[in-house]
């Protein structure tokens, strides 16, 4: 009994049997050939969709997201609306002022600072790696880059808070609190995510063109600033989003260094706080509007975060029909 | 005219390696302080009785072993949940997937879990799992929370090690007539497994490593959970309280270096795989 | 196209003792929307080797894959014209390659065993089709090994990886992993092109041997050695870049490399292109 | 003297304050029925240690029985011991009017004062509650207003769980709010060491945490001492309380005695820097 033939085969990759499209009646399926039994067709099938099921987890895991957070903090956007969420400056939930126009600057200004600091080391340890170091001292220096991106971030937030603090209190002025030491912190945190992707960047650059460059008489330096980065240069990008997107994202290690005063400081070593520490601060005791306003400020992260991971994936189709 | 130009030229270039050379050290020296200082500060306190005794009094003294029993319950527990899925979803993504809208949509889902802020992911699993499924604080939500947050790390790395299972090794088990799922489970997963494996240890450090998320799916009640449906404190959550108390400094240290010493020891031991792996392949 | 081309192209040799093994008519097949074989009508012998020769880039591996449905794990692909094996048409639909590819096993030009031990290699397709008990599986190994001509080299490190042998034993080690399963045809695409000389020796040797149980077909750019073992030899042409490749000639190697009918097939072994 | 209005206390352990209707919803039915052996007692972070040393010589006296305690908050304690999600609800200030109609028995168990602290190196030596006042909202900025050198003062405050802020800014600020550009902190320690850390900052703690590093100034002329704050002369301090849904009853009532002990007061409270209830005032 010949099964019929197969579904459209692009959809089920079964056995890889490709539907025959020609026309003429073929000779029916010989004795000498066996034709696939009806078991081991629903195994293969059941399989495979099993598998297809896990790789829906993650679409389902998004879609729980938005579902469960946007429930929760869905409420304040009603209630304040989101123009006077997002555009309101104070902050004051006791009072009733549910405005994060405030927290968003402050996590622009504590992410870009870091980048700014972090961006420019990562991607000279990257350069370093792959470029510069001799075996010996690249095996030594890699492992250090996986390493610090494994210490977890309330140690780095534990190291701020009682060795940098205070150093930086002392030569301030201040608290040692403030956007200085957040940038410090942030930088060596998203240092080892930026490293390791520019990395990769850098070494998928064909051996050839470094070759083409270093024949043409350019130095190593001129052949890293003038041909590797640029061929390079979609990779560093998108690491740089990611490490943008980790430093956003990142609460613990900021909530011990920030100050946590709900202002815009003035200066780089005044107290901040910002949307992922504001929640840190007053998940334990807000209540009501005052905790569905911080579900609120999760749903802005979230997006902030699907934002990036949206740019990196419209750059890096951009680069490929540029690159 | 000539000579000038070419000086400046080396000198440059000397300039630029020397600044390259001094990233490369600073990102060095920050792992080296941050190391040195924790170890010199917490060394002291890693005694048999830091470790296995449980806290008590006004601050804390005493030994933190409840929080380091709940950290490893939780992490494995996560890992348990979360490493079958990672693992068959990258299966499909790597060999049955054919380039299509489903697959994109599964790729993007993905790399957006995985930038999805831990607090995030922490509030989502108060709102999913402590809430909304009543499950309040336990093991069990903070281990579904941190499965989500890890799913799509191990599915990328699993993912690249089985792509890295050569073509032909594949065409070679087809050859001898074996189906998709023979060639699969019995030549490109064992193949694929040690790096797998490593990529399972990195995500379970990161796990162990995981305050925001724990602390608002597991509570921070000092308990050695049995139960998946009792709560607990980890001991990231308990340095953070330690060190937002600011009084019992010493045991916030001694918690600090046994974390970074456990996110060391799966480090290690993902390295230690790759490298026998790599000799035993020869 | 001329007159005596076209009676080439049929590909079937009258006289002749061997029976055919496949018989291919009018065979196309497409990458995505390109045409890259057309209307290719031959008949392979059964036990006995055939040779396929051409330039390289002129679809004879192509061919040899559409033989065993391995070109069926390339998406995008697909073929027109009948390709029949004992006459039963081997793309008919129900048809499972699977059993297909046990009954018609194939080599390839990189040697590929598998990371596991030289006994688990040739063990595997015994095993994957239900062979369980030691005994049996042993005996297997042990008679694949030998017919492979590499029993001796290594039936004393049975354990150690299949990795660590050197290039042409591993060659090996795959066709006696092949022979493991008892197939009827042996398709080898340019095996001998990354191994040792010693080693070609070896498989040559080994192919002689086969030869009178297994259909053998082996792909190769290197014509002394289409010579040598072949009994048949098939030459494949892509005339102009971008137009499909076909089949120019097919006659006993003999005649091929002597009375080549075609001069296209003349230029061709005299050396004088490609 | 004024009448003793109530105050918090600034230690504090970071819970959720939603983990008891959560907790209601899984666990603790269970509890309800079987008969009672174990004792929730949630609330303020300043009572937290007292209440967690006195459950554990509660639970080695007896066996069977067990205290499990979390630091929320006073806000989070008032509110659990009203929904009767925990037995006893701590509290370091007094009810507000609107918590007064709740139902709740008040059993005071020690007293604490709240110090105004400043850099040993600060030559300021004292303040009048006014001045602390306008120094907090922000009114004052400049250490040479109150005699001290022409420096900016940095304020460092507590966070709106804790019941020190609650209880300072209603005894010295009258409620007034504090300037936004203050640091805030979760914990006791936290202030302090920051206090020590930086020679132009001011913060507040509870007089059982004032160490060497850092410098109680004396409010209205008078210095925070557990002689002045026994006679009350002292201005800034409060009543720590345990709240329970009626009278104490059962469990509840055996650990409040318990904590009422001589071993407790005299012990326990006194480690925590407070002053016992008995030799207190009445």
């Amino acid at each position: 009994m010949t099964l019929d033939p197969k579904p459209d085969d692009r959809a089920v990759r079964l056995s890889e049997g490709s539907g025959r499209p020609n026309a003429d009646a073929a000779p029916s399926a010989g004795s000498g050939l066996s034709t696939i039994s009806r078991a081991t067709y629903f195994k293969e099938a059941a399989l495979q969709n099993l598998f297809l099921v896990c790789a829906c987890v993650a679409v389902a895991g998004v879609a729980l997201i938005f579902l469960f957070v946007g429930w929760r903090g869905w409420p304040i956007f009603a209630k304040v609306g989101l123009f006077n969420f997002l555009g309101g400056y104070v902050w004051h939930p006791t009072k009733g002022d549910f405005g994060i126009l405030t927290l968003i600057v402050n996590s622009m200004l504590a992410t870009l600072g870091a980048l700014a600091l972090g961006a420019p080391l990562a991607i000279g340890t990257a350069v370093f790696l792959s470029e510069v170091a001799n075996p010996r001292i690249r095996d030594l220096v890699r492992p250090a880059v996986e390493l610090l991106a494994g210490i977890p971030s309330v140690v780095y937030g534990f190291f701020g808070l009682v060795l940098l603090r205070p150093i930086i209190a002392k030569f301030s002025g201040g608290l040692g609190f403030g956007l200085f030491t957040v940038w410090i912190i942030l930088a060596v945190m998203i240092l080892p995510t930026i490293a390791a992707i520019s990395e990769d960047a850098l070494r998928s650059v064909p051996e050839g063109i470094r070759e083409a460059s270093y024949a043409m008489g350019a130095t190593k330096w001129q052949t890293i600033w003038r041909v590797l980065l640029p061929a390079a240069k979609i990779g560093i990008i998108d690491a740089i989003i990611l490490g943008m997107g980790r430093a956003i994202g990142e609460t613990m290690a900021v909530v011990m260094v920030a100050g946590n005063a709900p202002v815009i400081p003035n200066g780089i070593f005044a107290p901040f706080l910002t949307l992922t520490t504001v929640i840190v601060m007053d998940m334990p005791y807000a209540a009501g509007d005052h905790r569905t306003a911080l579900f609120g400020v999760a749903i802005i992260l979230f997006v902030i975060s699907m934002i990036f991971v949206a740019t990196i994936r419209i750059i890096s189709r951009f680069g490929k029909e540029v690159g | 005219m000539q000579s000038r130009e070419r000086v400046n030229k080396t000198t440059t270039n000397r300039i630029a390696l020397g600044v390259i050379w001094l990233a490369a050290i600073a990102t060095v020296g920050a792992l080296g302080t941050i190391l040195l200082y924790v170890i010199v500060n917490g060394i002291g306190q890693l005694t048999p009785a830091f470790i296995f005794s449980w806290p008590h009094g006004v601050n804390m003294e005493g030994g933190i072993w409840p929080t380091i029993q709940a950290t490893l319950y939780v992490t494995i527990l996560a890992m348990l949940i979360t490493t079958p899925v990672a693992v068959l979803a990258a299966v499909y993504l790597a060999e049955y997937a054919v380039q299509g809208r489903l697959v994109q949509i599964i790729r993007f889902a993905a790399d957006s879990l995985a930038s999805v802020p831990s607090i995030v992911m922490g509030l989502f699993g108060l709102a999913a799992f402590v809430e909304g499924m009543g499950m309040g604080f336990s093991v069990m939500a903070a281990a579904l929370a941190l499965a989500f947050l890890l799913l799509p790390i191990i599915m990328r790395t699993t993912e690249e090690a089985i792509r890295a299972v050569p073509k032909y090794i594949r065409w070679g088990s087809y050859g001898l007539g074996a189906s998709k799922w023979q060639t699969v489970s019995r030549i490109v997963l064992p193949s694929a497994t040690p790096r797998i494996i490593t990529g399972v240890i990195l995500a379970a450090g990161r796990a162990a490593g995981e305050t925001a998320v724990v602390i608002y799916t597991m509570g921070t009640m000092i308990n050695a959970p049995i139960l998946p449906t009792q709560p607990g404190r980890t001991m990231p959550v308990h340095l953070l309280l330690l060190a937002q108390e600011g009084i019992n400094l010493p045991a916030a240290f001694g918690t600090a270096l046994l974390l970074v010493l456990m996110v060391l020891a799966f480090n290690l031991t993902a390295r230690y795989i790759v490298s026998r792996n790599r000799r035993m392949l020869g | 196209m001329s007159d005596t081309l076209a009676s080439h192209m049929t590909g079937v040799i009258p006289t002749d003792n061997h029976a055919n093994k496949f018989s291919v008519q009018k065979l196309d097949f497409f990458y995505g929307d390109f045409n890259a074989l057309t209307d290719i009508t031959v008949g392979i012998k059964e036990n006995a080797v055939t040779a396929f020769i051409g330039p390289s880039g002129c679809g004879k591996s192509t061919f040899l894959r559409c033989l065993n449905r391995m070109n069926d794990l390339i998406p995008g692909t697909r073929n027109e014209g009948r390709v029949l094996l004992d006459g039963n048409d081997v793309y008919a639909p129900g048809v499972d390659p699977v059993d297909l590819r046990r009954r018609v096993g194939m080599i390839f030009q990189q040697p590929n065993p598998f990371p596991m031990s030289i006994y688990d290699n040739v063990a595997y397709g015994p095993r994957l089709h239900g062979v369980r008990k030691k005994a049996e599986l042993d005996e297997i190994v042990e008679a694949s090994l030998k017919r492979a001509n590499v029993w001796k080299e290594v039936k004393d490190i049975m354990g150690r990886g299949g990795l660590t042998l050197s290039g042409g034993q591993q060659q090996r080690l795959c066709i006696a992993r092949v022979l493991a399963v008892e197939p009827e045809v042996l398709l080898m695409d340019e095996p001998c092109s990354a191994i040792d000389p010693t080693s070609v020796q070896k498989v040559e040797d080994l192919m002689a041997e086969l030869k009178d149980r297994i259909t053998i077909v082996i792909v190769t750019h290197n014509m002394q050695q289409a010579a040598r073992v072949s009994d048949y030899t098939a030459f494949f042409l892509q005339e102009v870049a971008g137009e499909p490749a076909h089949l120019i000639e097919y006659d006993r190697t003999a005649s091929i490399f002597t009375s080549p009918r075609d001069r296209r097939t003349e230029d061709y072994i005299t050396g004088r292109f490609g | 003297m004024g009448p003793m209005s109530l105050r918090r206390s600034a230690a504090r352990v970071l819970v959720l304050a939603v983990v008891l209707p959560a907790m209601l919803v899984s666990g603790c039915s269970s509890r309800a029925g079987a008969a009672k052996t174990e004792l929730t007692v949630t609330g303020s972070t300043t009572i937290l240690p007292i209440a967690e040393v006195a459950a554990e010589m509660f639970h080695e006296q007896h066996a069977d029985l067990r205290v499990l305690v979390a630091g929320v908050g006073s806000s989070a304690g008032i509110e659990s011991v009203t929904k009767g999600t925990s037995d006893i609800g701590t509290s370091s200030r007094d009810l507000k009017p609107e918590e007064k109609s709740l139902g709740l028995v008040d059993t005071p168990i020690a007293f604490d004062a709240i110090a105004v602290i400043v850099n040993p190196s600060n030559p300021v030596r004292a303040l009048t509650t006014k001045q602390a006042a306008d120094i907090f909202e922000g009114k004052i900025t400049n250490w040479k207003d109150v005699g001290g050198s022409d420096q900016l003062i940095w304020l460092v405050n507590r966070d709106e769980a804790s019941g020190t802020r609650e209880a300072f800014s209603k005894i010295v600020l009258g409620g007034a709010p504090f300037d936004p550009k203050s640091a805030v902190l979760p914990g006791t320690g936290q202030v302090r060491s920051v206090v020590a850390d930086s020679a132009t900052s001011v913060g507040y703690i509870s007089l059982g945490f004032v160490d060497k590093s850092v410098k109680a100034v004396s409010i209205d002329g008078i210095q925070p001492t557990e002689k002045t704050v026994a006679d009350g002369t002292y201005p800034v301090s409060r009543v720590l309380h345990f709240f329970t849904k009626g009278k104490p009853s059962g469990l509840a009532k055996q650990y409040v005695d318990f904590v009422l002990s001589s071993a407790v007061q005299s012990k326990v409270v006194r480690d925590a820097g407070f002053l016992p209830v008995a030799e207190g005032r009445k």
